[in-house]
């Protein structure tokens, strides 16, 4: 997959992740998977080599959206539902930031389900990270639209009767172009997933499961870390989609039948969750983003990022010339 | 018969038959000629199909507004006659199409002339000519009704010229087409009985304009203008009448690279305009009455984070859907308290198309200067209504940024440390303001949240840091009170000793300017008027210094409750005795005021309720 | 599938579906695609012999929009993209009504794509109808979520540069219960699949192609009455999905196998849209409704609706015993 | 030493650790054995670790705040310790785990008492009693922290009966364990030096109150029950601090077949709210800050369609996500303009418990008879405070549902003709109410939009149907003006004349009620007071006829910018010369309000502004 990120990789191996990690507390529970999402994006910053203040990381509202605040990058925590919008806003005028959104389950496919589905009609080239846990942590337990019908974390006085949305397939239906998941606890795999998403050109969706041990006794680091018994066979709960032959990069962006084709196999894949859970890329496409697309339009992009474009000059004058703009007006 | 210095040409018709066009041209026709117009709209929520009109005031001085009595009423099907023919002054024309209207059957003045246009044989004579499809050159039937400027004393070489302006481009294959129909229509006109004495005719200017000096266009444009100068580069918006023609008038421009993005929701709207803000780029959201409370919370967010964004808020007729396409002045108290909490807005209110540049361009200076959302209210009336102005002031113009901080001057490439240092965004100053980072600038990594948070933008609770924070934030509404001109805030008119003030805001303002003159010619009364433009921070002691020296204060306003009024209590408790509404979802006209002013220094009423205009 | 319609079809041949037409008129373009829905609707209520009174009919805002003002049933004209949540509190209060939603594709999967989404979970026993046509008809012809990336109806300046959503994958992955497509001016196929859908029990989505003349002249009437040419052979633009023995019902919902076959079934079928355009229904099943679930947890709902259930006397005392309310609180 | 009547113990430690439940416990005790209370919460927006506290006041007459010195300091760790040491009175007591705390490394007045509890022995002394295991007896911590009731002299049978009253149902199996702990605890403090000579032992309470004759709960809880009462029957919300606390506790009481729907967010919450209305049931929402600014837009619809929706709004420290867990009253102006456009709006604000009952109770009687929203504006402070307080009076409640028409009389099912009748819903009244007819009665068939619409609720734009409709549906806000009683408008305490009154509103109305006989007792000072509970309508005749006679006016809220005071300029001109307030989010106790008074008695201070708690 071409990247612009090459050029941006002038600092790799100048620091390490531990320096992005700021003096601001979170203050999670222990054993939250919050600690280990941060850690894995830290890391996969650190090894991208990325200037810590060419990256503009954006969080929502919620347990998860304080991550924002603990680490040592531009960081900005939004409102509750709307870290799509003000990462989008960030990009679209700023291309050359690097634009991470994150925020959790009940921010992002409960009251942002919106701007979730719209993100993924324009394929703006950023990352958007969605912590999984199930539930609405910060405001204590209560269901979260990935929770199952019928499930009852102990946080709730009664079983959920609301069904769960498939956030992968829900993002192939609405054309996010990197689709993947991995696991809070599995640091090497969620480094490695963060910075194939970052790396993308377009948007691209990482849903990670995150045990909320405080609230979700269902889903739990032992949930995770545990084996499924098959045909008297065991299995590690989780598995790479990888290791199994699965390849969920189109070769040829241009072949519909292969687009298609992997399109197809990312949905039937997205609903393999009952026994085993299979983590890695889903789903991934090379099509051209939308600040590319902007350019066709906007003749200016071409040269000037929009905030580029200079419109006073040293005595604050404004420079911009208003003829063509009156142009239909004059009489 | 003696020329006239002031006549009123109306044309109607079902929406998108071509009104709009009409009327444009008509418009042109005359300023081509040297005139002076103000042109208002009045359409349905409905693409096709329900009644709308278009009324053209033209004048030998400049003119800000209409007034309700029409001279020549330009038809061509039933419905307009029906509707609007008896607001026909005495004497005045009705143009119509014999084959459907029958003018006998008319609720009119019974001296209003009747012009009967023949259009199905002008259409079938063009196409003879042409040798074009009749029901495609249906179409020019607008192009005829304008030829009613034939009436008016105007020389054909104006229409002709007209045309030629307004088809250009991609359009200009059309012009001989409407040329020859604009001609025909002329002709036959001029050779209709009564045309002789028709007693409309007009003056010919006498200090004609330059050719060039002047621009015919409505608010939303010259607010589009404004933002284009003002080196705006982000307009979020979710399609909304009337905010939406700002927003068509910036993507019809994409030579000045202005990324003007349609949004989910408003939601969206507003939160990509934040997040636009902090990259450094100017950006604005525009919406109407139900988008921009759907904003509440973003305003909100931009207010605890002191980022510049910029609001424009077009107001309709509320409240909910209300009257989608038809004026109102009724956000003006929510736009001054929306959002939970108490956080610092600048709220303004253009009243004229000079006005809706300045204040566009002015919107951006002051966002970036306090460091906090700036509402800009303008209505529908203002929005939609078509002026001949002079050209805008561009010279006085100037940029100001506020404090920006810049690149940490420590910072080397180098060494990753040095753009990895941190910087307080939000430092408690003596003036509230603090230098602002942009993202991606080295050296300057700080953090924002809707929470309350410190000078670094962590999250705090702690009292003593929220007590500062407040006070900070809070406090550079004080700053801009003391800065921003005082022509900025407020304009008064007319002279300073008067039996009435008047106090309205917004697209009224024209209204009242026309009315002031003719309270003195027509009826020798001393009326001044003051327009309050700056709704947060409120000059209050202006105000009440005003409103005290003041015999008889009546503000005039298009809404149910008389919000300007409330405010002016609420900020200097001077508590306005005659009250002056309008909320029918039509503007007022000078009409309008005079009559009002008259009634209230007459009869003392303490509300008078206007409900002129179909 | 089973339904509690019978019993409300007691005016079956007692009323004609033109009596449902009102003297409002909604106002629309000449052949435009809202005058074939809904007069469908009116017909299938007709036909169902549904008791007008009872049929509580809210729609978006929108041209679409105005179609509830001219149905002589209760209507509500919501606002802009909220009709689902309107839709929602007036069933789960009142049952007893049979509730239909509607609106245009800007209301329904644009600004209210959330609603959409979350609508799905739920699964309440009712009928979303979506007028699908690829641009906000009201505001003049902007870009809907449906258009697709490229497109440039005469409306636009420019090319669309956004994506379109694939609303009938996006409806299966969040589990709506009866998902259908279907034409404005396929008058018949229109007619019986609104009755199916209201007949369904669960949350139903009809996605209707709806032409709209005066913006959009890529998906005309004529586009869709026309013919495809493949190898040489023409067949009609659109087709039905029973025509080629596809059967999107799920026989036992309790079988995960079947459940899941149909399901990847729909997903596939929902992207066959680029030439030929089949209608029909692309998913059923038939699980347990909300307002059924709601009975388990709420033991007073199993004899009374909550609209009905009493809290005062003749004298307008509050009959309400608060005893178990305030137990944990008296000292 | 004499006994005292009035004394505060504080409870703190990280969230999560069992601080509330050992503050419930302490407050149950105290009220078992007689004593009134009145407790107070701090924490902050997070889950585990960071440092809450409450603080309880016991009293033996009804008391209605709290006060800022404390008596009894109960830890059980450092950083509590840390913080709250100095708050403490001269020989007040501190209560600590030797294990951690140092005293003598704390701030603290120098006669404190110090009485270190070895919580870690008690611990180990259980698990050898029981068997069972430390970690899990740790939580016991927090029954321990209550025996400190000892101290106060108040006997264990009390901490008994409390703890079986608490642990009911399937917490049963905790007793012995928390019997035994509490026991220990108990002896353990009473063996301690400097035991007998604590001097702040209560006195015994008189005239205990009948057991079973009051309610030990807070605010949140109080609007819940009132909802109950009032037949409420489908309530949404979206999960936010404070307002989820009425929602789980209507959750928590399936048997009442309350609906209670988590929806995606807030737009969903109002609108569904709105649409349940329709139907007939009584319907709610409820929501804090941020989701009330997403509910403008379906305020409005509710307003335009004269809906009577419930909408409860649990102000919290704002603006934007602000201060979560933090008290504030600062939504006063935005939710008296919330929504775009002119619609009427009821606002109203309880001030204690029993109004928290009442005023949820009769928001559905004023949402039904005036057929428009009703905003219930709580705070922070009233909704997670806890009070004893006598039962509340249910005998004198009426329903009244309004104007309903019910299904035609016509109506033959029979004959579907009769049922497909059209209905006046919006029928043009006197008094500006229409007969409401519900979703699905036969015969009454009628439409609704946000539109401006006619009588049948067609969308209409007619300038003359408009004119009538705006008047139609805000005069409705007159007649509620009439109709409602004035005590449920404003309240008055003290004596009519005085040399000071305060004018307050929602929870501060406790410190002040407590404030009034302080400052007449201890500082032989007449104050009178004025809660306004009715925001809009506003009550200004009465307000403006009270505020002219009294000499000096001051008000006491909490929020930056003095809304009330605004409000009550805006609505009375009267310009209120001195303010009281407080913006760090925490709330105003007896202390501050008795010396916020005499400082303006004293130094005429035109802005007083309060910080006190942690
Ligand atoms: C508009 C709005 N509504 C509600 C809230 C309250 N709130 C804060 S966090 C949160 C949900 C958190 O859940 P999730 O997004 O899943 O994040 P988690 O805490 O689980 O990481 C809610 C509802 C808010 N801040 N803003
Ligand atoms: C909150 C809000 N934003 C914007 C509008 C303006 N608006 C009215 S209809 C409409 C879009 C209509 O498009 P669609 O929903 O596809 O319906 P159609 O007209 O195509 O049937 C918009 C944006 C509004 N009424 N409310
Ligand atoms: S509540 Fe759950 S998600 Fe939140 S910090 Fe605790 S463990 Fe993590
Ligand atoms: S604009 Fe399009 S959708 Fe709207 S009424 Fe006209 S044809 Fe129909
Ligand atoms: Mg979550
Ligand atoms: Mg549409």
């Amino acid at each position: 997959m071409v990247t612009n990120l090459q050029e941006k990789a002038r600092y790799k191996g100048s620091y390490k992740f531990s320096q992005l990690k700021g003096d601001y507390s979170p203050e999670w529970c222990p054993g939250c998977g919050d600690f280990g999402i941060n850690g894995a994006l830290q890391q996969a910053i650190a090894e991208l080599g990325l200037p810590p203040w060419e990256v503009a990381f954006f969080t929502g509202v919620g347990c998860s959206g304080k991550a924002s605040q603990a680490v040592n990058t531009y960081g900005i925590h939004t409102l509750h539902g709307r870290v799509l919008p003000y990462a989008l806003g960030a990009k679209l005028t700023n291309p050359n930031l690097v634009v991470v959104a994150a925020g959790g389950d009940g921010d992002g496919y409960g009251i942002g389900a919106g701007h979730f589905l719209h993100a993924g009609r324009r394929n703006v080239d950023m990352t958007y990270i969605v912590f999984n846990n199930e539930v609405y942590g910060l405001t204590k337990g209560q269901a979260a639209p990935t929770l199952a019908l019928g499930a009852q974390p102990k946080s709730l006085p009664l079983p959920n009767i609301s069904q769960a949305i498939n956030p992968l397939a829900v993002a192939v239906s609405c054309g996010y172009t990197f689709i993947a998941r991995s696991y809070a606890f599995d640091g090497k795999h969620l480094k490695e997933t963060l910075m194939k998403a970052i790396e993308h050109r377009g948007m691209a969706l990482v849903d990670v499961f995150q045990p909320c041990p405080t609230y979700n006794d269902l889903h739990t680091k032992d949930y995770y870390s545990g084996v499924v018994s098959f045909e008297g066979v065991e299995y590690p709960r989780t598995y790479y989609l990888e290791d199994t032959g699965y390849n969920g990069v189109v070769e040829n962006p241009t072949d519909p039948a292969e687009v298609s084709q992997k399109r197809q196999q990312a949905l039937q894949k997205a609903y393999e969750v009952e026994e085993r859970v299979p983590l890695g890329v889903y789903f991934q496409v090379g099509l051209p983003t939308y600040d590319e697309l902007l350019k066709q339009n906007l003749p200016p992009l071409r040269e000037h990022s929009p905030v580029e474009i200079p419109y006073h000059d040293d005595q604050m004058k404004p420079t911009t010339d208003l003829t063509s703009a009156l142009a239909s007006f004059v009489v | 018969m003696s020329r006239k210095t002031d006549v009123c040409w109306m044309i109607g018709g079902p929406q998108g038959s071509g009104v709009d066009s009409s009327a444009t041209l008509y418009a042109r026709t005359m300023a081509v000629a040297g005139y002076w117009v103000y042109g208002k709209r009045e359409y349905h929520s409905n693409i096709k199909g329900k009644h709308s009109y278009f009324q053209i005031r033209v004048n030998t001085e400049p003119v800000h507004s209409f007034i309700d009595p029409i001279h020549l009423l330009a038809t061509f099907e039933k419905t307009t006659a029906q509707i609007h023919a008896h607001e026909l002054v005495p004497g005045g024309a009705l143009l119509y199409d014999p084959n459907t209207v029958d003018p006998d059957a008319l609720e009119m003045e019974s001296s209003v002339k009747r012009f009967p246009i023949p259009y199905d044989d002008l259409i079938k004579n063009m196409a003879d000519q042409t040798g074009q499809n009749m029901v495609k050159l249906a179409i020019t039937k607008n192009t005829i009704s304008v030829a009613a400027a034939a009436l008016q004393g105007v020389p054909f070489e104006a229409v002709e010229t007209a045309i030629l302006e307004l088809f250009s481009g991609r359009r200009a294959k059309a012009i001989p087409i409407n040329v020859l129909a604009a001609r025909q229509a002329y002709e036959c006109v001029s050779r209709l009985d009564g045309f002789e004495d028709y007693g409309f005719k007009l003056v010919e200017v006498s200090n004609k304009p330059e050719k060039g000096s002047r621009l015919l266009m409505n608010g939303a444009a010259a607010c589009g203008v404004g933002k284009l100068k003002a080196g705006c580069r982000f307009q979020t918006y979710y399609s909304i009448t009337p905010a939406v023609d700002e927003c068509i008038y910036l993507e019809e421009h994409p030579e000045y690279g202005i990324v003007v993005y349609q949004a989910e929701d408003e939601l969206a709207a507003i939160n990509m305009t934040n997040g636009a803000v902090l990259t450094g780029a100017r950006s604005s959201t525009a919406t109407s009455g139900p988008g921009f409370s759907l904003m509440a919370e973003g305003i909100g967010w931009a207010g605890i984070n002191e980022v510049p964004t910029v609001v424009f808020n077009y107001q309709r007729g509320g409240p909910s859907t209300g009257l989608p396409t038809r004026n109102e002045q009724g956000d003006l108290l929510f736009a001054l308290h929306t959002g939970h909490g108490d956080f610092p807005k600048i709220v303004i209110a253009p009243g004229d198309m000079h006005e809706c540049f300045e204040d566009a361009f002015y919107s951006f200076n002051y966002a970036e200067r306090y460091q906090t959302p700036v509402i800009v209210l303008v209505d529908k009336a203002l929005a939609n209504s078509t002026q001949s102005i002079a050209q805008f002031d561009e010279a006085s113009l100037r940029v100001d940024r506020g404090e920006l901080c810049g690149p940490s001057p420590d910072f080397n490439p180098d060494d990753v440390k040095t753009g990895m240092q941190l910087y307080e965004r939000f430092k408690i100053t003596e003036s509230g303001i603090s230098p602002r980072p942009l993202l991606g600038e080295p050296g300057r990594v700080h953090w924002l949240t809707g929470d309350e948070h410190d000078p670094l933008g962590h999250i705090t609770e702690k009292p003593e840091i929220r007590l500062q924070m407040m006070e900070k934030r809070m406090k550079k509404l004080d700053l801009a009170s003391q800065e921003i001109p005082v022509d900025r805030q407020y304009n008064f008119y007319g002279p300073s000793q008067a039996d009435v003030t008047i106090v309205a805001w917004g697209s009224t303002k024209g209204a009242v300017i026309d009315a002031l003159k003719v309270l003195e010619k027509e009826h020798g009364m001393k009326v001044n008027f003051l327009q309050i433009r700056m709704m947060s921070p409120f000059p209050s002691e202006a105000v009440l210094d005003i409103l005290r020296q003041a015999k008889t204060v009546l503000s005039i306003e298009s809404n149910y409750s008389g919000q300007l009024a409330q405010l002016i209590r609420l900020r200097t408790g001077f508590d306005i005795q005659h009250q002056v509404l309008k909320w029918t979802g039509r503007p007022i006209s000078e009409t309008e005021v005079v009559a009002a002013v008259k009634e209230v220094a007459e009869k003392a009423s303490r509300k008078v309720v206007l409900t002129c205009g179909h």
